[in-house]
């Protein structure tokens, strides 16, 4: 008779929740009504992300210590459940945002794969062994393809559905083969044991190693592992982009850290130099592709890019500081990436064709709210002050630089200038023109009636990229309880 | 252990493994290139439970085991992604979708 | 004492506030007339100082009243401050006396121009920098009244700026005196170095006890004749004083001849301590005053412009100033700045009224015969010119020949110069001041025939309030030489004595030679005038000589292909070779840069899914690889 | 004994693992899709027997059954489906392109045999003694419903999602049938 | 307490007028009545400012970001009180000046002008290096709007320029600053003590090199000042570029002694190049702003003079004058400004004879241009004569081109002067273009009456700048910077 081991049940919930949605809703989808199927999704589905958040919430709460849950399966702690709180979060947004889109088709599986996805990345980011991480990779990676070419009816998203699964897979299939090696070298799938296990400098382990961390980078989108990521970013649903954008980059950031601090501290004067490079190369490439770009998806894309690089840095720093950093810099940098999206997105549904920087034109004064909403989340992500992305990048650097790499600091500060060339750019097109003041786009699809929902993210969004700027410290409280779980 | 010992299953694995790279690499159907993704999938495999024979653990086998299904699900999203292609009439070609670039 | 300085400073700047600020809400006449008053009441206040200080026995005439910190760093400090003693007392009742009658006479001479007030004001304003100057009770004070009575002059030369000549004329000008000032702030700049302080006494002070080295006294005193030279137009900064006459001629009379041209011989008798200090200079101070004196006098012989003619005198007779200063003898040198400004007052306005007469006609070779038509003007203008070829009993005869006599007592190498070429000056005086006369008063009528509608609009003489002055003037110009007789009767020079001790003192013999000599010189060079103009020459033949002459011996040429044009091209320069193409461009370089890197890393996306795969597979085999050797 | 039962190991090894590199490379090589799925299915036949003879019973079977079985089945039919549009030109890109990818392939391979062979015979070769219920399925569901029991459960997810989404592309969204109603109307 | 309101009125006013559905006219007022309570607040703060004491008067610290010891801490010395005072008067002309023209879309407009001088006031009232670079970022964004939507036909170009010019300089200070502070553990002025390390200096002075601007660093200077609208280009030249005075005043010269001492001649040699070339374009510049924009580069540049002559004369210097070159360019620009209207350009090729028939025009035109040549007597001179005889000490050379700086400000002085005002009427001058009139006046003379009281009484500001009077040694006591 096999005794089943006792779970905790706690840690599992809030992937559990999310799981729940993708189940009403993909009901839902078969027994509700088409006419009232979109309502019906949004509501469980925000019920179900807030129910998600709040226990995430409760987890960090009651796990001050770190814990196994089913041997080594996955790890209870605040660094899973604040990734949790920021994916939810996320998630909720990206709800909020995407009620409004004119989806005529597969509205509930929508909301489904949304929650499946969502569900697990939130395990991804607390997982404890080489299986569980690949699994739960696969698992959010899988609902991303679907997601990414949900829109059969447009070849774009077709396009980037496949260059998705085809890259996707490609690099899964090198991060398990990474896993096999490094079971190989030590015998053990849970992190903690292969920390424990010997042989640090056996080949296989450093082979499977590199070969972890390649893949990870590419969930990450760190230049050179990046490329595909403008090409989905722009072919995806906007709404999907705004979610990939935000909570896989938290997501795979999170176990990054997690993995190399965990698992491999012994090599760690290996892989800090690996990411460094790693985020070095993000920074140049993606800035100098950003300032290249048209379409606004597309820049986000390369932008986001670049802050992979900024947030790299910061897992290069190994130091608590740095985790800390990077958990805090991550609140800005979704909000204002779930809002810039969001504010594209309602442009697109104005105009009806893809939003490129030209056709951004005038938004400022046609639409105020989003406009300046728009303005400070190019702010923060360029890290200007009195937004949270310029206090972001301060502990960043400020944690690279204890960790004595000052020449880090001084490459981030110069893509951080190139970067302005974009970011400005985007919010010249919001105001102005090179003809008179004022003036309009004329609205192809003729301007839809405000979408309310969608204000409310963005006014969210907002309110979070500007308020972790003057409520700093309790954010990086949390971020520093968070990371305090990791063996540093 | 009768015949030859653990390195020769890692040393096909291996051999596999660039296989399917290259089949990725190289060719432009994406059924074939969801075959080649198929064939890393397998090599990992193979390590896997020729290590796990190494070790006398199961756990490698229990990963090869998941894996399968793992692959069998991208497969599943891959050819439905293919039919979704082909029912808008685009070109099975992984060249010719350059719609997104720059 | 104090209050009565207090007034003669503030009454002008009210008058000048007042007309500024009540703008068009005041007719043209009140703005005269509250200028008029405001200087006549500073007058009224000197006079109330003047008297005051008489009363005191002579070693406490000196007061000095701080209004105020005017400004202050750490240790240094300057106050907003007044000196009053004889020296200043002199200067202030000059300069509101003569002041006064001019801005009065304006009032008849400016009548119908427009902008009347603006012109008022700028004359208060003038009187007002003017007493700062010489009242001001620290270096950085006399700066300041220095550069605003260099202010006012630009702005009254300029008065008619739609004329780009008087515009012209006025930056000039300025520019000239800006040079001044900036190498005595350079030179004050070296002085707080050294002492930390610009207050008279603690400068002197220090120069006399040697507490400031022989080089950093002789920069100073360097740096004060420079100010001292630009402002009063002696070579080589002295271009600007002719072409300055585009002023109106009350203003060439007030600025350019009675009281601005001549502060710098008041800075020398003001700062002696320093000049005295640093001889060498001081002897600088009296060639350059020579040198002045002899060249304008012979350029004087061949203009035509009634006011230039005066101006060139003025130079000359600046000159004279210098040259008594520069070896010491203050006393007598003031006089001739006081003389000098009454009867070169009396010679401009008295040239004013021709002009006045003639509708702006300043050409002498078109006028003549006026003797008739204007009996008043013609007598005051001869006695102006006797008492500038120093004719006795009058002014000018009194004051220089007592420079002349302190020359030649003063002996040695220098003062023999100095004397001979003094003498020579008063031949030349007499030679172009007679060559004036002549032209404009004797001989035909030929002013009539040039202007039959003058003569019909004008008749005779000119209104009240321009002959008042004149009068006044003219008995200044006859009486005041009386101040100063030698060996007879000289308070003049006992009342400056308390203040300014001077170096020389030239016997009574001494005076009496030079001046038989200094006449005989006179009278010789209006006979050889008056020979001239009866035998219709000129007095310097046509030739090279004339044509250098004509051109005031090329300066103003020299100074263009010297300074103002190397200048220019250098701007243009700076502009074109770096700041248009390397600053401004250098952006677009780096942007243009940056961009075309953009394009390149973003044409890698090349939108090929299996380069995607090839750009991650090298990725990782580079990584293995690096982690494999690392280990 | 032992040496024949040996011997014959061998052999069965080695016609196994010659034919996995023989079929994998053929998948790759093939030039339509249909024959390169065949030749995968013999993959992962003799992938199977590899398996076997690292005495993970289960895994062998499972690999027949699931993979070689239901999956292979699965795209047999798409190709079938798809008919001619299957077939895409063998290669693409230029001559660069095609060599470096061939290079980095070979060099990957390189390194992992480096790796692989710096402590072959070493660490890699001395293995465990295992028993008779090593890899049997009885172990193998102990193992499934206690050790890995989440693993297992996300296994059923991945699963369920990627069928969710199969179907869902696979079948004509309504957008589509709008769009093409509109493309036929005009 | 109060400088945090002095802070925040402005950003508050700024918040309301955005959210207020107002018209153009009432928005405009409401900006200026803003303003002038801001202007109120900060005369009123004169009363019990204790400009002796060496204590920060009105200082508020809180804690805000302890886990890098980064907190909220503002305060203001004297020279800090000037500066500040500064912005709010320029601050207020310029919202007068909009809401006189009454410009576009008012609402953002205005909204924008107080939140730049709010952030203005916080950069000058800082008292943590990072509450520094954080309004020292802030007051970009609206600039960047302010120039390229408001501004000439040039705009965009202008103002990306600066903003790029502005952020590469500051960025490097960024660097300098997390290096400094994180070194130091604090980033509070008082407590981070001083550093010898050449590069963080070097970081800091690019981004004030930038910001004055000193020679090499200003080719952002023409275009932005010129297509700025006038009233922001009167903040820009007046007002932003103290904000590398304060800089090199309060973080600088106290805090990195060693490498003052080091790159002391280097700078000083910059300053006096600015201080000719500056000068030397503006001679050589077609139209108003553009000699107005290289002046300001000139002045900068003799502040530069006096600040790192880093003695009594030269800092007190630097400060009053660069109250007095804020007020005068500032002025100049909103004349500009009140000329082009008229005119309808400010090349002389248009202009000229503008005296005749507009004694009020003439007389300011005439003012601020004997104010901007410091003519002796006026506050500009005194500061100027203060800084040369400060920066004498470190070398006569600096001096004398400061004396010869004199005689080219007179030659480009008085070429603007001519320019606008004499001979025959330019072409772009209309006869029916009338004087300036009430609302403009409103606008000038107060302008003009500060500096005519402020030559009366230099010493007002010279005194009161640091405690005691003693510069040199203040700054010097905040470690360890010997007085020289």
């Amino acid at each position: 008779m096999i005794d089943t081991p006792s779970v905790d049940w706690l840690a599992l919930s809030p992937t559990l929740a999310l799981l729940a949605v993708a189940a009403i809703t993909l009901l839902g989808a078969v027994i509700v009504p088409r006419s009232s199927e979109r309502a019906f999704s949004v509501v469980v589905s925000l019920a179900g992300f807030a129910t998600s958040a709040v226990l995430a919430g409760i987890v960090f709460d009651r796990s001050p210590e770190a814990s196994a849950v089913v041997v080594e399966s996955m790890t209870r702690d605040r660094l899973g459940a604040f990734a949790a709180i920021l994916i939810a979060a996320v998630g909720i947004a990206v709800v909020l945002i995407s009620a409004g889109d004119g989806r005529r088709s597969h509205v509930g599986e929508y909301y489904a794969l949304l929650a499946a996805a969502s569900a697990g990345m939130v395990f991804f980011a607390s997982a404890a062994n080489l299986m569980t991480m690949f699994l739960a990779l696969e698992w959010f990676s899988i609902s991303l393809y679907v997601l990414c070419a949900l829109d059969t009816h447009r070849r774009e998203s077709l396009e980037a559905g496949l260059k998705y699964l085809i890259v996707g897979s490609f690099g899964s299939g090198i991060l398990l083969f990474g896993c096999a090696l490094v079971y190989g070298a030590t015998g053990e799938l849970g992190f903690a044991s292969i920390r424990e296990a010997t042989g640090a400098d056996d080949p296989l382990f450093v082979t499977g190693m590199a070969m972890i961390l390649a893949g990870l980078a590419f969930k990450v989108s760190a230049a050179p592992f990046h490329m595909w990521t403008p090409d989905v970013y722009q072919g995806a649903p906007t709404t999907v982009t705004a979610f990939m954008a935000a909570a896989t980059k938290a997501a795979a950031l999170v176990l990054t850290l997690r993995i190399l601090v965990t698992a491999f501290p012994e090599q760690d004067e290996i892989w800090t130099i690996a990411v460094a490079v790693l985020a070095v190369a993000s920074l140049v490439i993606g800035n100098l592709a950003a300032i290249a770009q048209r379409d606004l998806k597309r820049l986000l894309a390369y932008s986001s890019v670049s802050h992979a690089g900024f947030l790299l840095i910061a897992i290069a720093a190994d130091n608590a500081d740095g985790g800390t950093a990077l958990l805090y810099y991550l609140i800005p940098y979704c909000a204002a990436t779930v809002g810039a999206f969001a504010v594209v997105a309602a442009r697109e549904r104005e105009l009806a064709q893809p939003v490129t920087l030209s056709r951004l034109e005038g938004l400022g004064w046609e639409r105020p709210f989003l406009g300046i909403a728009m303005w400070w989340f190019m702010l923060s992500m360029a890290g200007f002050p009195l937004t949270g992305g310029f206090l972001g990048k301060l502990f960043v650097f400020s944690a690279v630089y204890e960790a004595g790499w000052w020449w880090l600091v001084v490459i981030g500060v110069l893509a951080t200038a190139l970067s302005l060339a974009y970011y400005l750019n985007v919010v010249r097109a919001l105001y102005m023109r090179s003809g008179e003041i004022g003036g309009t786009v004329v609205a192809a699809g003729g301007s839809p009636p405000r979408d309310l929902l969608l204000d409310t993210a963005v006014a969210c969004a907002l309110v979070v990229t500007i308020g972790s700027f003057f409520l700093v410290q309790p954010l990086v409280d949390l971020a520093r309880d968070a990371v305090a779980s990791l063996p540093f | 252990m009768m015949g030859p010992d653990v390195p020769w299953y890692l040393a096909i694995a291996a051999i596999l493994f660039s296989i399917g790279v290259a089949g990725v690499l190289l060719r432009r159907s994406p059924l074939i290139v969801l075959l080649s993704l198929e064939i890393m999938l397998n090599s990992a495999n193979l390590a896997f439970v020729g290590f796990s024979r190494l070790f006398g653990e199961m756990d490698g086998q229990v990963f090869a085991l998941a894996v399968m299904a793992v692959a069998a699900s991208e497969v599943c999203v891959g050819l439905g992604l293919i039919v979704a292609m082909a029912r808008r009439n685009l070109a099975l070609d992984v060249d010719s979708l350059t719609e997104l670039r720059g | 004492m104090v209050a009565g300085s207090w007034v003669c400073l503030l009454a002008p700047l009210a008058g000048f506030l007042a007309i500024t600020l009540a703008g068009t809400r005041i007719t043209r006449r009140q703005a005269g007339a509250i200028s008029t008053l405001s200087v006549f009441v500073g007058f009224a206040g000197a006079v109330v100082a003047l008297v005051d200080a008489w009363g005191r026995d002579t070693d406490d005439r000196v007061e000095l009243t701080t209004a105020w910190t005017w400004l202050k760093a750490g240790e240094f400090e300057v106050g907003l401050e007044l000196l009053v003693d004889p020296l200043s007392l002199v200067m202030m009742l000059v300069v509101t006396g003569v002041g006064g009658l001019i801005v009065l006479y304006s009032n008849g001479y400016m009548a119908g121009e427009d902008e009347e007030r603006r012109y008022f004001a700028y004359m208060a304003f003038f009187v007002f920098s003017m007493l700062l100057l010489v009242q001001g009770g620290n270096l950085l004070l006399l700066l300041v009244g220095w550069g605003l009575v260099g202010l006012a002059s630009y702005l009254l030369i300029g008065f008619h700026h739609e004329r780009a000549s008087a515009v012209a004329a006025a930056k000039k000008a300025f520019v000239m005196n800006a040079i001044g000032d900036a190498v005595m702030v350079l030179a004050f700049a070296l002085t707080i170095a050294h002492i930390g302080s610009l207050d008279y006494g603690v400068v002197f002070e220090a120069a006399e006890s040697g507490e400031l080295s022989d080089t950093v006294v002789t920069l100073l005193a360097l740096g004060l004749l420079g100010g001292a030279v630009a402002k009063s137009a002696q070579i080589p900064l002295h271009t600007w004083l002719p072409d300055a006459m585009e002023g109106p001629t009350p203003v060439s009379a007030l600025i350019h001849a009675a009281t601005m041209v001549t502060a710098g011989v008041y800075l020398i008798c003001r700062t002696h301590p320093v000049f005295e200090a640093a001889p060498d200079v001081q002897h600088l101070a009296a060639l350059l005053g020579l040198a002045t004196l002899l060249v304008a006098g012979v350029v004087a012989l061949v203009q035509w412009d009634i006011k230039r003619v005066i101006a060139y005198s003025t130079m000359s007779q600046i000159g004279y100033m210098f040259v008594g200063a520069g070896i010491g003898a203050y006393g007598f040198a003031m006089f001739h700045l006081v003389t000098h400004a009454f009867f070169k007052a009396l010679l401009f306005l008295a040239a004013g009224i021709v002009i006045h007469h003639l509708d702006g006609e300043q050409d002498i070779r078109r006028m003549g015969g006026l003797r008739a038509t204007m009996p008043f003007t013609h007598a005051t203008f001869l006695i102006g010119t006797l008492a500038l070829v120093g004719i006795p009993p009058f002014a000018g005869f009194w004051s220089k020949d007592a420079i002349l006599a302190s020359a030649l007592a003063e002996g040695g190498v220098l003062g023999w110069i100095l004397y001979v070429g003094g003498l020579l000056g008063a031949l030349l005086t007499a030679m172009y001041s007679l060559r004036l006369y002549f032209l404009v008063f004797r001989g035909k009528e030929a002013a009539e025939a040039a202007h039959p509608e003058a003569a019909a609009a004008h008749h005779g003489e000119a209104p009240r309030s321009m002959t008042v002055p004149v009068g006044v003037l003219a008995l200044g110009s006859s009486i005041t030489g009386l101040l100063l007789i030698p060996g007879v009767w000289h308070p003049f020079e006992d009342w400056l004595e308390t203040a300014v001790e001077p170096l020389v003192d030239p016997s009574t013999g001494q005076e009496w030679l030079t001046s038989a000599l200094a006449v005989g010189l006179a009278l010789v060079g209006s006979f050889l005038a008056w020979r001239a103009f009866r035998a219709g020459r000129e007095l310097v033949a046509e030739g090279p000589v004339r044509t250098t002459l004509e051109h005031k011996l090329w300066f103003d040429e020299l100074y263009d292909t010297v300074f103002s044009r190397p200048a220019q091209a250098i701007a243009a320069l700076v502009r074109d070779r770096f700041e248009t193409p390397i600053v401004q461009g250098g952006l677009d370089e780096v942007a243009e840069g940056t961009i075309r890197g953009a394009t390149i890393t973003s044409s890698a996306q090349s939108g090929l899914l299996r380069t995607y795969a090839l750009a991650f597979t090298v990725a990782v085999a580079v990584l293995t690889l690096v982690f494999l050797v690392v280990r | 004994m032992g040496h024949l039962s040996n011997f014959l190991v061998w052999v069965v090894w080695l016609l196994a693992a010659a034919a996995c590199i023989g079929t994998g490379l053929r998948v790759v090589t093939a030039s339509n899709p249909f024959s390169s799925a065949l030749s995968l299915i013999g993959n992962l036949a003799s992938l199977a027997v590899l398996y076997l003879l690292a005495s993970g019973e289960f895994v062998a079977a499972a690999q027949v059954l699931v993979y070689a079985g239901a999956v292979m089945v699965m795209f047999l039919f798409v190709i079938a489906y798809l008919g001619g549009r299957a077939d895409a030109p063998w290669a693409g890109g230029t001559r660069l392109i095609q060599t470096a990818s061939v290079i980095s392939a070979v060099a990957l391979l390189a390194v992992t045999f480096v790796a692989l062979m710096l402590n072959a015979g070493g660490r890699l070769s001395d293995e465990a003694e295992v028993t008779r219920a090593f890899g049997s399925p009885a172990e193998m569901g102990r193992l499934f419903l206690t050790d890995h029991l989440l693993a297992f459960e996300i296994t059923s997810i991945v699963l369920l999602v990627a069928a969710v989404g199969g179907v869902v592309l696979g079948m004509r969204s309504r957008a589509e049938e709008l769009l093409d109603a509109g493309e036929a109307r005009t | 307490m109060l400088t945090t309101l002095l802070i925040f009125v402005p950003l508050a006013g700024a918040i309301l007028v955005w959210i207020l559905p107002l018209s153009r006219e009432s928005t405009g007022g409401v900006a200026l009545l803003v303003a002038l309570a801001e202007v109120g607040l900060w005369l009123g703060s004169a009363r019990n400012f204790d400009f002796a004491s060496d204590a920060q008067q009105y200082s508020a610290n809180r804690e805000w970001f302890e886990e890098l010891g980064i907190s909220y801490a503002v305060g203001l010395y004297g020279f800090q009180y000037w500066l500040v005072g500064l912005t709010i008067v320029v601050g207020a002309c310029a919202v007068g000046y909009g809401a006189w023209v009454g410009r576009e879309r008012a609402r953002a407009y205005f909204g924008l002008l107080l939140f730049l001088i709010g952030a203005l006031v916080g950069v000058f009232a800082a008292q943590d290096l990072i509450v520094f670079y954080v309004f020292f970022e802030a007051m970009l964004i609206p600039i960047y709007v302010l120039v390229g939507v408001w501004g000439g036909p040039q705009r965009i170009k202008a103002t990306i320029t600066f903003v790029l010019y502005t952020m590469a300089g500051s960025l490097l200070m960024l660097a300098s600053i997390i290096a400094f502070g994180i070194s130091q553990g604090t980033f509070l002025l008082s407590d981070i003590g001083t550093s010898s390390n050449d590069w963080v200096f070097l970081g800091f002075l690019a981004a004030f090199a930038v910001k004055a601007p000193l020679l090499p660093f200003h080719g952002w200077l023409r275009l932005a000042y010129v297509e700025a609208p006038p009233e922001v280009g009167a903040i820009l030249s007046g007002v932003v570029s103290k904000a590398a005075v304060f800089g090199l005043v309060w973080i600088v010269l106290p805090h990195f002694p060693g490498p003052v001492d080091d790159f002391r001649t280097l700078v000083l040699v910059l300053a006096a190049a600015t201080l000719v070339y500056g000068s030397v374009l503006a001679f050589r510049q077609p139209d108003i702003r553009g000699v107005v924009a290289y002046s300001s580069m000139a002045q900068m540049g003799l502040i530069v003079l006096g600040i790192f002559a880093v003695n009594d004369l030269g800092l007190d210097g630097a400060v009053l004058h660069s109250v007095n070159h804020g007020l005068v360019s500032a002025g100049f620009f909103l004349l500009a400004g009140m000329i082009e209207t008229r005119a309808g350009t400010g090349l002389f090729s248009g202009l000229g004879g503008m005296a005749k028939g507009r004694p009020i025009l003439a007389t300011l035109v005439l003012t601020l241009g004997m104010f901007t040549l410091a003519v002796p007597g006026s506050t500009n001179f005194a500061g100027e004569f203060a800084i040369l005889a400060g920066v004498f000490d470190r070398g006569w050379g600096y001096a004398a081109v400061g004396a010869a700086a004199i005689v080219l400000a007179a030659l480009y002085a008085l070429r603007l002067i001519s320019a606008i005002l004499h001979e025959r009427r330019g072409t772009a001058v209309r006869d029916d273009a009338g004087d300036l009139v009430g609302g403009e006046l409103m606008l000038l003379v107060p302008l003009v009456a500060i500096l005519a009281v402020l030559s009366a009484w230099p010493a007002g500001i010279t005194e009161r700048s640091f405690p005691a009077d003693e510069p040199a040694t203040f700054i010097g006591s905040q470690e360890g910077l010997g007085a020289p």
